[in-house]
């Protein structure tokens, strides 16, 4: 057991799985040598070997479509796309082949590929280095989508991934790499240092896909969020003062419903929080779900905070970030209906 | 001093024309057909900066100049050639019916393209993998692969092995070492190169084939696979199969006049072989070269493979519409069958009554695979259990495809 | 005026803006000599000249590239994707160049494009000539997407579309495109003959964007509804014997907004249909605009009826195509609540 | 028969590195900087199958052995050109400085490459557009764009042109001719040639130049540009800034040792030329030759750009993690700004005295350049009004950002 922050527990992983199966190779734009830039390979190649870990050319879909052949032979690739806005252009490799190829085939060939990229803002990364895009791989039949909020979720996740027959997309919350973040910018950078959730074993383990965590109990009202986000939902909890219960999705391809619907049954509130803009985002699907099956337990209309429908814009980052404040606003509203 | 906009600009946007429509001259007259460089067959190791003419010439054996690409098959090999194209053109025509018959909703002929499927499947090893184009259902027919199965996939069947699923003739037949088709052109031409590095990984000596229409071309998909197969020496065989038409476009739409497909490995660093497509031997010796090239370790190669498409597209298509009604008649290489029945019959091993007496062999095997896909029932009389529909869109199903089986009472 | 079904509608407006707006230009694959697979195209090269309409390379990225760059100095391209599956390989040049130039360049470039394409099932095309990803463009700020359910509107915003300086993703339901639909298979093929919709004048006009129609009225639930689906949702509620209120939204970005929440608060019940399949479709999006803006009018749960979450199947097709059966009962269960 | 695995396989992964990492002995005997081919300057309407050799030789002027190439520039210009880069140079090692003072979030430099965004900027022509990449800035500089907008945009202030709503250094400049550049790399390649037949279209004769990073020719993009431009004869130059390095990742990682980028062309049927990008006259000629070329009607050209880039990646990154620190010494081109310095001094057209006094002239602009940003305010200490977040998603706002607007009370 030793603390790690989410880029040591990836790390970690990485270099479990590297160890423990000649199947798996890692490769993407700088990920060998130099390690990444977010440091996330650091030493695997100097460790595992050069064909275990290399770069790749600048071209995100020969990255998938040479990882979707590999594992159509016998392979576990790890590609990792250097930002998550940059998968879009291997956006036809994932969806009209990775997600497809085992249902066209009647199970001939699968891609068992986990595609790593670091999503979402709170870096001053401007339009395109800090984009969320899980709706639209949500929406994709055959795809998982997975997102960890903490090193040690991080770790036990994308070992489950890696071993998963399926195609994941495994978002790693950028933000939270160096230590948890609660929206509020300006205040001094926290570490993972002296956080439960940092204490990772060194070893092999995972936690499983399709198992929300319940990061938070409470009695008035649910708030689904996911990576980044769990972390501003505690503190837009605490502001609130209403007695939340926070449900940290973990994944959202599969879907924890039953969690969801035993949280809101129980509340009769819920307010969804994400990063991506709103409209058409996945607390679309997560409310339309909510209501569904909750509607006679529902108390108030299910709220949705999310980024606003523009791009995501540099100077204004903090205008755009949807922060504690407005979550706390959101339960406050929930909560006039009782 | 920065201004330098001269009046009066010769530019004009240039949208490239066929030599001929409907009602004009079919002609080739503007594609080289030179052997060229491609004369002398270099050593499989050579290294690529010494090929780089090899591109603009064309590789032939059957009425070439030179024999150096001789691949020196027996008469039997020829002879299984020769049957298994004839029997996917036999396969194809009686296909295409059936769709007009209204027992299929859609098919694809490869109908003087048959070369390019057989050769390969022949030439190639079991554990190799090709990365087929529907242009290929020759390669699943010289291996064997039951007929009657594949009319159960273009039938949608209850026995269909894709259980419903895919449209037809968009197969996947691992053990025969064919790789799942889709409908998007292209995507899986980086596959090839992906499953070919792997093998290197660990040692092995299986290749990929990738397979390419000349129009799919200008997909980025090309480009990506082609410069990662370089970079990587990936044992890959990235072949384009250039059949002068991508539906109703032609070749001059994916390449501009004045070049060749095969040129196109010159940027990435491989050799490129520009073949007689038409020719069984060609295409053996051009994929027997590569695949000698990428088991020694000296990775991949670009084959362009000169066809031309004697059918429609689909059957959805009526290329009377686009193209002169007797094109394929100027195509100067030829049908792929008659050359090489022709051959054959030139080296005494063969005749018209053994070629009379097999086709009506192949016809009555075509005939009984028929009748007993049809026995199982067509597309719309019989399909597998509704229940099948919700498998395997991941390995263990979630909780969405079992509500909503639930729902449909399935 | 003349009868016209949705291809001739199209067309007729494709020709209208080729010849009254020399900045217009349509490329595509095979949609020149040929007139396009659908015949959406024909005679239009003929008429008004090979450089106003003709052939590409099967490269739907660089269409939309070259279309962009066209329309970042001074035209206005209406490129065709020969079917809305195969929009994926631009999908990288439509979100990170077509919809976020102008916003980027505050204003300086923007890409005043119009995309068509057909989409939809219910002409065995399996998995990849079936597909309805709306839902992926819905989610992208700085796209527009127009789907029609007849021909008048067809061309009346195509035409919008068109003169419109803002990306329009306009997807066109092939399976209407010879006669309207109702979606149960079988029945002899239906044609646009004798349908007022299919009144179009040869001259130009326009629907503007944004509006959504009312296409039936009723009392007791409101059913949303684009494309193919309106028809089948006619015949659904038809099955149903409810009284409900059918709305086109015929636009889905911009939405219309107040036509759906007047509707949905004066029936207190909502029915969404669409084709495309259920889990992060835009079904989602809609739902959860409904509960948020009509919570206190709700009677019901709002129900999505979609296609399943799975691939597009062939043999399948009308185990999957969401009917008029389908809709019927959810319109028997929502109003069972009274 | 058709099993050909034989045993003992020599294939393995083969993963290209780079000749030196840190601590090791940097070279670039690897490289070619023959002049090759290119020592002729061929006519710009030269048909390009005469040109194929190009894209293996080196256009030179500074220090190569032919004059041909020279684009006879007088010395004002060439003055013009060295103040251009130097200017180039020192602003951004002043943006830098504020990067690291915490006046901004981003930077990024074009140390040693300055030629390339210089010289093309000085050459074309006012209504022509270029495409640019982020190691452009010298072409803004060249054309006079105000350092305080640009040092405005890249502290995403108030008076920021962009609102506020860009990365620093990702600048649209229209009037300028400057085209609207983003953080993903190589998807505005296909928009110069898209942007060139409009030009076209209309029959004008203003030229698109589409510039990309060597790593970044591995995106389709890259392959649909060039596709394109091929086919519809598209008056863009289409040009590559080969500086040797993509992030951490070696250009053999984007093509094989071997082969150059503008070979790359060959496959398109467009011509190529490889040019020494540190000589300033030598970009200057090459890209009046591609454009030449262009207004003539006879379409596009590929150029690849050989230049070093002495810098890190940008403020991020720190290069001697992956590299030898020496490496920049050994590069065999030398600098853009050091050699066209010393051209002019032996024209007799230019001294050290002079040189040392514009630097401190150009110092003294770029110093009050910055005072005046500054006095508008840094990252976080001003920005534009909250409310114009929400302005430009599209042309007229839709009732979502009406909404979200007012619940943000801005
Ligand atoms: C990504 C994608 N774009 C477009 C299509 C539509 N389409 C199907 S086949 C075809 C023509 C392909 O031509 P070519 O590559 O020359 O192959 P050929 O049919 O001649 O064998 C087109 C455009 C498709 N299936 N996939
Ligand atoms: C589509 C996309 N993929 C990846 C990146 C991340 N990235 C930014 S710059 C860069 C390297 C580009 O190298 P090169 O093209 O050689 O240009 P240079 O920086 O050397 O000028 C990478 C990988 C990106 N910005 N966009
Ligand atoms: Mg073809
Ligand atoms: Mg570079």
């Amino acid at each position: 057991m030793a603390v790690m922050n989410m880029i040591q527990a990836i790390n970690s992983a990485l270099d479990v799985k590297l160890a423990d199966d000649p199947a798996t190779l890692i490769f993407g734009e700088d990920v060998g040598y130099f390690g990444g830039v977010f440091r996330v390979t650091d030493g695997l190649q100097q460790k595992h070997g050069i064909k275990r870990c290399f770069d790749t050319p600048i071209s995100e879909g020969g990255i998938i479509a040479t990882a979707i052949g590999m594992g159509a032979n016998g392979l576990r690739p790890i590609p990792e796309i250097q930002f998550a806005d940059y998968i879009l252009p291997a956006f036809d490799q994932l969806v009209s082949e990775a997600a497809r190829l085992r249902y066209r085939s009647n199970g001939e060939f699968w891609a068992p590929i986990t595609v790593r990229s670091p999503y979402g803002g709170g870096i001053f990364g401007g339009q395109t280095h800090s984009q969320s895009p899980e709706a639209i791989f949500a929406h994709i039949t055959g795809l998982k989508t997975v997102i960890p909020s903490t090193p040690y979720d991080a770790k036990g996740l994308l070992i489950s991934a890696i071993e998963d027959d399926d195609p994941v997309i495994f978002l790693e919350p950028k933000r939270l790499y160096n230590g948890p973040f609660n929206g509020v910018q300006g205040q001094p950078l926290k570490t993972w240092e002296g956080f439960a959730e940092a204490q990772v074993p060194d070893h092999h383990f995972t936690v499983p896909l399709g198992q929300a965590a319940i990061a938070r109990e409470g009695a008035d009202a649910t708030v689904l969020a996911y990576g980044t986000m769990v972390h501003v939902a505690k503190a837009g909890i605490e502001e609130s003062g209403v007695d939340a219960e926070l449900i940290d999705l973990r994944s959202i391809v599969p879907l924890d419903i039953e969690t969801i619907t035993a949280s809101v049954s129980k509340t009769g509130r819920c307010v969804i929080l994400h990063e991506a803009s709103s409209f058409g985002g996945f607390g679309g699907e997560l409310a339309a779900q909510v209501q569904e099956r909750c509607f006679w337990a529902l108390k108030s209309p299910i709220e949705r905070i999310a980024g606003w429908d523009t791009p995501y814009p540099h100077a204004f980052e903090w205008d755009y970030f949807p922060g504690p404040g407005r979550l706390a606003k959101a339960l406050a509203r929930v909560m006039e209906n009782r | 001093m920065t201004a330098r906009d001269a009046p009066g600009s010769p530019t004009d946007l240039h949208v490239p024309e066929p030599v001929a429509r409907p009602g004009g001259h079919a002609s080739f007259d503007h594609i080289s057909f030179d052997e060229g460089a491609a004369i002398d067959r270099p050593s499989p190791e050579a290294p690529e900066t010494g090929l780089r003419d090899y591109g603009y010439g064309l590789v032939r054996v059957l009425g070439g100049a030179g024999r150096a690409w001789d691949p020196g098959i027996d008469a039997e090999m020829l002879r299984r050639g020769l049957r298994a194209m004839a029997r996917t053109r036999l396969f194809e025509d009686r296909m295409f019916r059936a769709h007009r018959q209204g027992k299929t909703s859609f098919f694809m002929k490869s109908t003087g393209e048959e070369a390019i499927g057989v050769a390969p499947s022949l030439m190639l090893g079991a554990r190799d993998m090709c990365f087929p184009t529907y242009r290929m259902q020759g390669w699943l027919i010289a291996r064997d692969y039951p007929l009657e199965m594949m009319i159960n996939q273009i039938y949608s069947n209850e026995k269909d092995p894709l259980r419903g699923r895919q449209l037809p003739i968009l197969y996947s037949a691992r053990d025969y070492g064919f790789y799942s088709l889709s409908g998007n052109v292209g995507s899986r031409f980086g596959h090839a190169v992906g499953w070919a590095m792997a093998s290197a990984y660990r040692g092995e000596d299986h290749v990929a084939l990738g397979m390419i229409g000349e129009g799919t071309t200008a997909e980025g998909d090309f480009h990506e696979a082609l410069t990662f197969a370089g970079i990587y020496r990936a044992p890959a065989i990235l072949a384009i199969n250039n059949n002068q038409w991508a539906i109703s476009t032609f070749s001059g739409i994916a390449t501009p006049a004045g070049t060749t497909f095969a040129s196109k490995a010159i940027g990435y660093g491989i050799p490129g072989l520009r073949v007689d497509g038409n020719d069984f031997l060609a295409v053996w010796a051009a994929i027997e070269w590569a695949a000698q090239r990428a088991r020694a370790g000296k990775g991949a190669t670009l084959i362009e493979f000169l066809t031309y498409r004697a059918a429609g597209h689909s059957t959805s298509d009526d290329p009377t519409r686009y193209r002169p009604a007797d094109e394929a008649g100027h195509w100067p290489l030829g049908d792929p069958v008659e050359r090489l029945k022709a051959h054959l019959v030139e080296l005494g091993e063969w005749s018209e009554q053994r070629h009379t007496q097999m086709v009506a062999e192949l016809t009555d095997d075509l005939r009984s695979a028929q009748r007993a896909a049809e026995a199982v029932g067509t597309l719309g009389q019989s399909k597998p259990p509704v229940a099948e529909m919700f498998d395997g869109v991941f390995k263990e199903p979630d909780w969405r495809v079992i509500e909503q089986r639930r729902e449909l009472g399935v």
